[in-house]
């Protein structure tokens, strides 16, 4: 049996859907930014897989990884101080609460 | 042929990563959803190694579990409200998210595996990741060198830092 | 600078000088604001009548040139636009109408209230518009001041309008907006036709007219984009409806210069963009548009006759009207086109008269409806003279303009060949009876019978500054009425290039 | 004196009008009126000597070989619509021209005189609006000078229109009243109808022929009517039809319906009546005697083309034939003395058309025979002496009416002894109009007769006995205001009297003219193609005729000399014919259901609501359609970030999936 | 290896850097009561930085092997989003003086010029982790400023609602990057571009659709732009104008350059068509909310989505001649919509009032302010003879010199869309102009920095339209790189 490529792939992709569906359905922000957390994790793998299965020759694919693992750090640092500051004004994270802006 | 070894650590890897993506997703319990995350983390840490990327799975390690998780946890402390530990799905929105995400999932996994390119790549062998070759690359102008993107995320990363000072600020 | 030597330049430079000039005035100093209004309408007029000559003279010292007084600066050289500018008889009577307009527009304005200063600068934008389309040779240029005229509108109305005014001033500027948006379209596919592969495009009318490369097939898209375009600012049936409800919020002088050179501008434009640069389209889809046009002389007509309100009379009277224009153009042969050119004039100088007179009558009555007034020719005989001749020239009297404009185009259009034109050209004259039935009614409720109101009575004739309004109209339309050979010799000559475009592009016609 | 003074003769009433209606204003109101009287004066005399000059002057070539020719005096462009098709403005004198003028001006001047003394009231104030009303008359001459002088068919429509206008303001002279008010504007629009048709008929002939001047369609290189050039004019069309006619035979319809709106033919006759409501002298000058002729001459002016388009030509003989009757049995049992005499005008008319219309013959190209062009002359001849005597009677009427406030024969009845200078010259117009031999009616209607006998034996009994309905109806009419029974007078200190000289002079000279117009060698000086003509007076014809109009006033004497019971039961035996005849037929009845119910309330009003509810109401629909889907999307901004990323990530997902179903698949 | 002297080619990066430490330094070390002085002197610094920029060109070339590039289009294109900085600064100066925020105006002026960096990373970029380096820097720091108001809910919810969706359309991005590198094996668009002609996969359109979506969301095209709405009604209106006019103006430029330079192989039937179809739906449903809006910042959050749809039409007629019509529509959209936004500040900073009612009969009170906005109004709308007549009319141009059908048909219904877009623009004029109100805002005097930025908007509103030359020097400078369309299909 072969490791091929799209063995790779598989678990990423379902981490993406898993992501996705998290996204969606929780409540709680913190919640929602972990999803976002396991999004961003397979498209990494995504690059990396890429790199080492079609183009070993070069490190593109692994750096941009290296640099998406910091962006993400870096949003989610973010993301986390404004959920903190949602919760002191708000005193929940409950993202239904956030939606009075509409229309 | 992989050796045994691989196929099996990759078995277990996958099923680590496909179980823990969906206990993160669906527990009902935040902290324990940060604990999943962690397992999917490490998991693809292992991947890395795997693909002999070993500074990239240290870095995914340190930065990832050691760092982001970390703050997760504070996050969840600090938000967390007695009595509320545990949250309720509304039926629906779980449909909307179902779809969503089988949707996205088909469509690229149609995409992905209809893709002549991908056909029966097998990993190769002998690719030599070293730490010196990803300094000099970091550290290079030319072309494949990443100075520029390094200086640059330090920008971006200045900038959430000051960004972070705004939001925490009290006033 | 070249530019600044031909005259037609300052036609668009007098209204902006008016426009500063009322901007240094202040908001209070009434007298000043009127005297500059004045002295850029007298200058406006004195330039016209200028031009009247220079023309005049270049025709006849053997100038046969499609336009005169012709100059051309490059302003966008990526898209080759030029401020190119020339006149040809027709647009220096319509430059002339216009003069008129805005001169008797003045001073049907004078007690203007309240910001009158404001009033004035809208005023003179707008005359800026209409000045600057009527110059232009050029696509982009004639689009810009097309759009400079029509936005003006919307605060005119909006502001110092009467009655449902929100509604009518968002109505008319919407539709007319609507119609310049296929219009902008339509221009946009000409221009990107305008000259054979491999030569630079051009905006110029005249460069496009005499490449002639726009492919039918594209003709048949950009005709009725560019006609319906400028047929909506003509009224055309079914996009008229801005009108009625536009006309009857628009305070008078709006209402005048709107009726009287607006609506012009679409009858101008079908003939010197649409038909022009596309004569093989015209000649494939004349017959739609005749249809409609000359349903909509008689629609318009019969819908007057109903109306009890003075300015929805007129607006509908003027549908009939500038149907006519329309229609008139669509025959494509010298004597119809004429006769739609001086259709323009008189309509837009009738209906100005109209609507200065329906404005100074309800300034005093406080009423548009006819069923509550009557006898106004007792109580102001000289407004309620006005309002006959103007009623008189719309109806087609001999000796006022309506019936130089209106036989020359019946007599036009009946010279085509074809029996279709011919029998629509009959349809089309049956609208005289009808307009002669609305006017009177109007008039025989309006001015003569008893005294409805008896407040009435208290009420006063014409001041000075409304007669010389009203007198500048009425001469003018007894001059086109009296002297129409004067008008046909500066109009006709122009229409030779549209008239031999046409012919070319489908030999068997005419 | 030289034919280019005609160009004086139209112009004077222009520059009147316009002094008139601009300084007139501000000037007292009897200085205008004298005035104006004086400038008619002058005006009259010029048209005097225009047409002695034309008719006998020497020098001036006018008889050329027996031929006596138009002469074009001035002929400026005024409107060009084409290189060939141009509208001038002339002024062209020829019999029939020279004639008008005379017949104009002559009526004009006396009407201008008598309103003098008409439109004041009884302490010789003049009424308000003199000035105007006298700027209107002076409007009034100059566009039935000008019409009459027309040296192209379009310059008459432009006059047609003119006259129109002038009637128009004339009749509502007193537009405070509703009555007036109302008939101004259907005048207006009656006669606007019939122009429609007439613009419709030179549209027509223009195109065919492709001119519109006289000297190219009538005229043959002699300048007198010539068949030769109404033929050749006929066959630049090539025998082109539509549906079924000639394509002449319409425009010359057309244009004969033009002049029948003028001339008040049935069924186009009904502005006449109630165009009564303006002032009697101008009921006498445009209603009587001059405008509603329009429609005479302008056939006359055409007579070539209409002798040779059979079809035209019998449309008008039945059409006038038929209105001569009707309206003389309309004019039997009216009332009010004003319609009375409108109905007698437009049986009078319909006898000139008549008799125009009979100078056709089948073979009029081969064999011209001597009588040919008899009913031509005899028209004109009508024409000339119907102007003056209706005009005498309506003057008359108007001194009656002035006399006692009303136009109903009610109020009147025994008036001659109170009136005895109005009673005689009324008198005299009776004779006059009823072919009693001196007076001038005898001499025309006998001609007319004669034509119509030439042409068949049916129309010559037909008009006979118009003619004896003609004299019965104008007794009728003089005794119940003359006589009857004795007058009621009310106020001792208003008792009728025969006015002031003003209105009375007018009366005494018409009603000399109407005595000696009979008189006047017609045959010699006006006839189609200007060839004298040798007629004798047809004794037979002439007999008979006489006969019936004594007939005629035999009856209206045995009936309305003295009050008796006679009319009534007359009335009550023929009950339905009586009212049907009093109300006109009902045709008012019936053009107020066509007007009203018909083109108003079935076209107008229901097109009216579709452009407000159709037409404009899609437009708003638009709006509204576009403000409501506003509304109705707003739930997609919901607000909630879980949905937002949802749309994001279905719309991203589906621009892929269609994308990629449009290129892979 | 390593040849520092490439840093030369990014002057405008480097100088703007520069601005930025010293704006950081002086609100760092200087001395709190020269502190309210810091608005300014940043406002000084970056006029100055943006003048020296247009009085030395950057040079033309690539720098780091490709991954940066520097031409005419780039510096004008920066350039532009100077003037629009400068701007929006000027009119924040009031702003940031006011007690509740001045304690942070030191970190609004850090934040904004660290995003505008961003931007010209995004601008210059030709490489994708540059390009998503550009990106994050350009949009994360923006949650930071919409949190700014800090006593206000909004504020809050309209930052997080704003983190949420970058993260997650960051996310998508990076997926469909991932995609190409996955098809071609580099990250550089010159690389990708060679290695994905005649490439018409599934895979290609997927990733397509996901760089579309991620650079869609900056541009908040439909549908991927429901965030903007909220976030430009709760962000601070100095930080709402800046999201509106800058960063999209940066977006689309890049955008063009992604779109073309990288997937120029699979433009006909592939992006073309995505375009359209996004266009179509950001045109019309941004203007079909626009008309309900009474809240002017939401209104002009639609106004602002619409108007994007309109800057993709100079994208989708690939070719010199929209490109350049895009840049100019940046430019004069900046002077435009900075003139209605500084209106909005400026009332709202001294009445707190932003609904449309409340500017009922402005005119009376505010003759100049309702002027301006009626100015800005105008030519959003599209109507001669301010400049945004020109920008829509040229960019129509060059849509149209695509040349197929339905280009013109895409045309068309932007062009019946800008009769919608001028119903609600009018409705502004309305209640200025043609309303009258009991509770009228009262006469209000505003800062002379405001003042000074209206003023400066106003000429740019009527003067850009009418001095030719500075389209013709656009379209010049695009013309220089107009080769790279040769490589559309």
């Amino acid at each position: 049996m072969d490791l091929t490529l799209f063995m790779y792939l598989i678990p990423s992709l379902i981490m993406f859907g898993c992501g996705v569906y998290g996204f969606i359905t929780r409540k709680n922000m913190i919640a929602i930014m972990i999803s976002l957390e396991l999004m961003l994790n397979s498209v990494d793998i995504n690059f990396v897989v890429f790199n080492r299965y079609l183009f070993p020759g070069q490190m593109d694919g692994m750096f941009f990884s290296l640099f998406a693992i910091a962006i993400a750090a870096a949003e989610t640092a973010l993301a986390l101080a404004i959920i903190i500051n949602v919760f002191r004004i708000a005193k929940n994270v409950d993202i239904n609460q956030i939606t009075k802006l509409k229309f | 042929m992989e050796s045994v070894g691989n196929i099996i650590l990759y078995f277990i890897v996958a099923i680590a990563i496909i179980v823990f993506s969906v206990l993160t997703v669906t527990t009902r319990k935040i902290l324990r959803s940060a604990t999943y995350l962690l397992f999917v983390l490490f998991a693809t840490a292992i991947i890395y190694f795997q693909m002999d990327y070993q500074f990239l799975g240290a870095v995914q390690i340190a930065v990832y579990a050691g760092g982001i998780l970390v703050l997760f946890v504070f996050a969840i402390m600090l938000t967390q409200q007695p009595g509320k530990s545990a949250e309720a799905l509304a039926t629906h929105r779980r449909w909307l998210g179902l779809t969503a995400a089988l949707a996205g999932v088909a469509v690229c996994g149609y995409a992905l595996f209809s893709y002549a390119g991908f056909g029966g790549r097998l990993l190769s062998s002998g690719v030599d990741v070293n730490m010196e070759k990803i300094g000099q690359f970091l550290l290079s102008t030319d072309k494949f060198g990443y100075l520029l993107p390094f200086e640059a995320i330090s920008v971006l990363l200045l900038a959430c830092i000051i960004g972070g000072v705004v939001i925490a600020r009290r006033r | 600078m070249e530019l600044f030597n031909n005259i037609l330049i300052y036609f668009v430079i007098v209204p902006l000088l008016t426009l500063g000039g009322l901007a240094l005035c202040r908001n209070r100093g009434i007298k000043a604001i009127r005297t500059v209004a004045v002295i850029g309408a007298s200058v406006l007029m004195v330039l016209a009548i200028w031009l009247v000559s220079i023309f005049l003279s270049a025709r006849a010292g053997g100038d046969t040139s499609e336009m005169i007084l012709r100059s051309d600066v490059l302003w966008y050289a990526p898209f080759n636009v030029h401020l190119a500018l020339g006149v040809d008889g027709v647009s220096v009577v319509m430059i002339l109408l216009s003069a008129f307009i805005v001169f008797a527009g003045v001073f049907a304005s004078w007690k203007m209230n309240p910001l009158p200063k404001q009033f004035f600068m809208w005023f003179f934008l707008l005359s800026t518009g209409v000045f600057g389309f009527f110059i232009s040779i050029d696509l982009f240029t004639m689009f810009m001041f097309y759009e400079v005229a029509l936005i003006p509108m919307y605060l005119l109305i909006g502001v110092w309008g009467s009655g449902n005014k929100n509604y009518s001033a968002m109505k008319l500027t919407l539709m007319l907006m609507g119609g310049s948006a296929f219009l902008m379209l339509g221009l946009i596919g000409i221009y990107f036709h305008s000259a054979p592969e491999g030569q630079p495009l051009t905006m110029n009318i005249l460069d496009i007219a005499h490449n002639n490369a726009i492919p039918h097939s594209w003709q048949y898209l950009l005709f009725p984009l560019t006609f319906v375009g400028f047929g909506v600012l003509g009224a055309m049936f079914p996009f008229h409806t801005w009108s009625p409800d536009g006309h009857a919020s628009a305070p008078t002088a709006v209402s005048m210069l709107h009726a009287g050179v607006l609506m012009k501008l679409g009858g101008y434009g079908c003939f010197r963009i649409a038909i022009y640069l596309m004569p093989f389209a015209a000649n494939q889809l004349a017959w739609i548009f005749l249809l409609l046009t000359g349903f909509s002389i008689v629609y318009g007509a019969l819908s007057a006759c109903v109306q009890t309100d003075l300015k929805y009379i007129n607006a509908y009277s003027s549908v009939s009207h500038c149907g006519m224009v329309l229609f008139a153009i669509l025959m494509f042969n010298t004597t119809a086109m004429t006769g739609a050119v001086l259709q323009m004039l008189s309509h837009g100088l009738m209906t100005a008269l109209f609507f200065a007179l329906i404005g100074m009558i309800y300034g005093r009555t406080h009423t548009r409806d006819i069923r509550d007034m009557g006898g106004m020719m007792h109580i102001m005989p000289y407004l309620g003279v006005g309002y006959v001749i103007a009623g008189l020239a719309s109806l087609g009297l001999p000796f006022l303009s309506g019936f130089a404009a209106e036989m020359t185009i019946f007599m036009g259009s009946f010279q085509h060949t074809d029996l279709f034109h011919r029998v629509l050209t009959i349809m089309a004259t049956t609208s005289i009876v009808v307009t002669a039935v609305y006017i009177l009614r109007v008039v025989a409720k309006l001015l003569f019978g008893e005294v409805q109101d008896e407040h009435h009575r208290s009420l006063t004739d014409a001041t000075w500054e409304e007669r010389l309004s009203t007198a500048t109209l009425i001469l003018a339309v007894a001059a086109i009425g009296c002297f129409p050979n004067f008008f046909i010799n500066i109009i006709s000559s122009s229409f030779d290039p549209v008239v031999k475009a046409l012919q070319a592009a489908l030999p068997n016609v005419l | 004196m030289p034919l280019s003074l005609a160009i004086v003769v139209v112009a004077l009433p222009l520059l009147m009008f316009l002094f008139l209606g601009l300084v007139g204003v501000k000037m007292g109101r009897k200085i205008t009126g004298v005035i104006g009287v004086l400038a008619m004066l002058v005006d009259t005399v010029l048209a005097y000597g225009v047409a002695l000059t034309y008719f006998f002057g020497s020098g001036q070539g006018q008889v050329v070989d027996g031929v006596r020719q138009a002469v074009v005096v001035a002929n400026p462009a005024w409107l060009s619509f084409t290189d060939t098709l141009v509208v001038r403005m002339g002024v062209l004198v020829d019999p029939i021209a020279a004639m008008m003028l005379v017949v104009i001006t002559t009526v004009s001047l006396m009407v201008h005189l008598y309103s003098l003394g008409y439109m004041s009231d009884h302490d010789g104030n003049a009424e308000k609006g003199f000035q105007r009303y006298y700027a209107f008359l002076a409007l009034f001459t100059f566009s039935m000078l000008g019409l009459v002088v027309a040296t192209n068919i379009f310059q008459i429509f432009v006059f047609f229109e003119m006259v129109g206008l002038s009637s128009y303001l004339l009749i509502g002279f007193y537009y405070s009243t509703p009555a007036a008010n109302h008939a101004n504007k259907k005048a207006f629009i009656v006669t606007r109808l019939a122009d429609l048709f007439f613009l419709l008929g030179i549209m027509i002939l223009s195109y065919y022929t492709g001119t519109f001047d006289f000297d190219k369609l009538v005229f043959g290189p002699t300048m007198s009517g010539s068949l030769e050039t109404a033929q050749s004019a006929i066959s630049t069309a090539g025998g082109a039809t539509f549906m079924g006619c000639s394509v002449m035979a319409w425009a010359l319809t057309f244009i004969f319906i033009g002049g029948a709106g003028k001339s008040a033919m049935y069924p186009l006759h009904i502005w006449l009546p109630d165009a009564m409501e303006g002032p009697t002298p101008v009921s006498a000058l445009i209603h009587a005697a001059t405008m509603v002729v329009a429609g005479v001459f302008l056939v006359a002016r055409l007579f070539p083309l209409y002798v040779l388009v059979q079809g035209a030509m019998n449309i008008i003989l039945v059409v006038g034939a038929f209105t001569a009757f009707y309206a003389a049995a309309i004019a039997c049992t009216q009332s009010d003395i004003k319609r009375a005499l409108a109905f007698s005008t437009i049986s009078q008319i319909a006898f000139m058309m008549t008799s125009l219309a009979v100078s056709s013959n089948q073979n009029a190209l081969i064999e011209i025979h001597e009588g040919y062009g008899l009913g031509y002359m005899a028209s004109m001849f009508h024409l000339f002496t119907h102007a003056m005597f209706k005009a005498l009677l309506f003057l008359c009427a108007g001194a009656i009416i002035h006399a006692v406030h009303s136009n109903e024969n009610s109020k009147m009845h025994g008036l001659h002894k109170y009136m005895p200078i109005t009673s005689i010259c009324f008198f005299i117009g009776c004779l006059a109009i009823a072919g009693i031999p001196p007076f001038a009616g005898f001499w025309s209607k006998d001609e007319i007769l004669v034509a119509a006998y030439q042409r068949g034996l049916g129309w010559g009994i037909w008009m006979s006995m118009v003619a004896g309905m003609t004299a019965f109806y104008m007794f009728r009419i003089y005794y119940l205001i003359f006589f009857w029974k004795k007058h009621e007078v009310h106020d001792e200190h208003h008792k009728p009297k025969d006015q002031p000289w003003t209105m009375t002079l007018p009366l005494i000279i018409l009603a000399a003219i109407s005595c000696v117009a009979g008189f006047v060698p017609f045959h010699d000086l006006v006839t189609w193609d200007g060839k004298a003509l040798h007629t004798a007076l047809d004794m037979k014809v002439a007999g008979t005729s006489v006969v019936i109009a004594l007939l005629g006033i035999a009856l209206a004497t045995v009936m309305y000399y003295k009050e008796n019971k006679l009319p009534e039961r007359m009335a009550n035996a023929m009950r339905g014919l009586w009212t049907a005849s009093y109300k006109r037929f009902y045709m008012d009845e019936l053009y107020q259901f066509i007007t009203h119910k018909v083109i108003f309330q079935g076209i107008c009003v229901p097109i009216a609501w579709f452009d407000r509810h159709i037409i404009d109401g899609f437009m708003n629909l638009m709006a509204d359609a576009t403000n409501s889907l506003s509304f109705g999307i707003r739930r997609m901004q919901s607000g909630s970030i879980q949905a937002y990323v949802y749309v994001y990530l279905l719309g991203a997902l589906l621009l892929g999936v269609i994308t990629m179903i449009c290129v892979i698949f | 290896m390593m040849d520092y002297s490439q840093f030369l080619l990014m002057p405008q990066e480097i100088g703007l850097l520069l601005v930025f430490l010293l704006v950081f330094i002086y609100d760092t070390f200087m001395p709190e009561r020269s502190q309210r002085y810091m608005p300014i002197f940043s406002v000084i610094m970056m006029a100055l930085y943006t003048i020296y920029c247009f009085c030395f060109p950057a040079g033309v070339g690539e720098a780091f092997g490709g991954m940066f590039e520097s031409n005419a289009p780039t510096w004008v294109m920066k350039n532009i989003l100077n003037v629009g900085v400068v701007l929006v600064l000027l009119q924040a100066v009031k702003w940031t003086n006011n007690d509740f925020v001045s304690v942070r105006r030191g970190e609004f002026y850090e934040l904004i010029l660290l995003t505008l960096l961003g931007m010209f990373l995004m601008i210059s970029a030709r490489h994708f982790l540059l390009f998503v380096i550009g990106l994050e820097t350009a949009s994360l720091p923006i949650a930071a400023l919409a949190a700014f108001e800090k006593r206000y809910y909004e504020s809050h919810e309209a930052a997080a609602k704003y983190i949420f969706t970058a993260i997650f359309s960051s996310a998508i991005f990076l997926l469909g990057i991932s995609f190409v590198y996955g098809m071609s094996g580099s990250l550089y668009f010159k690389d990708i571009a060679t290695t994905l002609i005649g490439n018409r996969s599934a895979l290609l359109i997927a990733s397509l659709a996901f760089v579309i979506a991620g650079v869609g969301f900056k541009l908040s095209l439909v549908p991927f732009h429901q965030w903007t709405a909220d976030v430009y009604q709760g962000a601070p209106t100095a930080v709402t104008s800046y999201l509106s006019v800058i960063s999209k103006g940066a977006a689309a430029f890049s955008f063009l350059v992604i779109l073309v330079q990288v997937f120029g192989s699979a433009y006909s039937q592939v992006w073309e068509w995505m375009l359209y179809a996004i266009i179509v739906l950001t045109i019309t449903i941004g203007n079909l909310f626009a008309i309900r809006q009474r809240n002017l910042k939401r209104f002009l959050a639609f106004s602002s989505i619409s108007q994007a749809g309109y800057i993709m039409l100079g994208i989708i007629a690939v070719n010199v001649m929209g490109m350049s019509s895009m840049i100019y529509y940046v430019l004069v959209y900046i002077f435009s919509n900075l003139a209605a936004f500084g209106v909005i500040a400026a009332i709202e900073r001294q009445t707190g009032k932003v609904t449309m009612d409340d500017y009922n009969g402005l005119f009376k009170t505010n003759p100049w302010l309702a002027f301006t906005m009626m100015l800005a109004m105008f030519s959003l709308g599209g109507i001669p003879p301010f400049a945004g007549f020109f920008s829509k009319f040229f960019i129509f141009v060059g849509a149209c010199h695509q040349g197929t059908v339905a280009i013109y048909i895409l045309v068309l219904i932007a062009l019946i869309n800008t009769i919608i877009s001028l119903y609600y623009y009018l409705l502004v004029v309305k209640a200025m102009f043609l309303r009258q109100d009991d509770c009228v805002i009262p006469t209000i005097k505003s800062h002379w920095t405001e003042r000074t930025g209206l003023i400066l908007c106003t000429l740019g509103i009527i003067f850009i339209g009418l001095i030719s030359c500075i389209y013709a020097y656009i379209n010049g400078t695009v013309d220089a790189i107009g080769a790279m369309f040769a490589a559309i299909q």
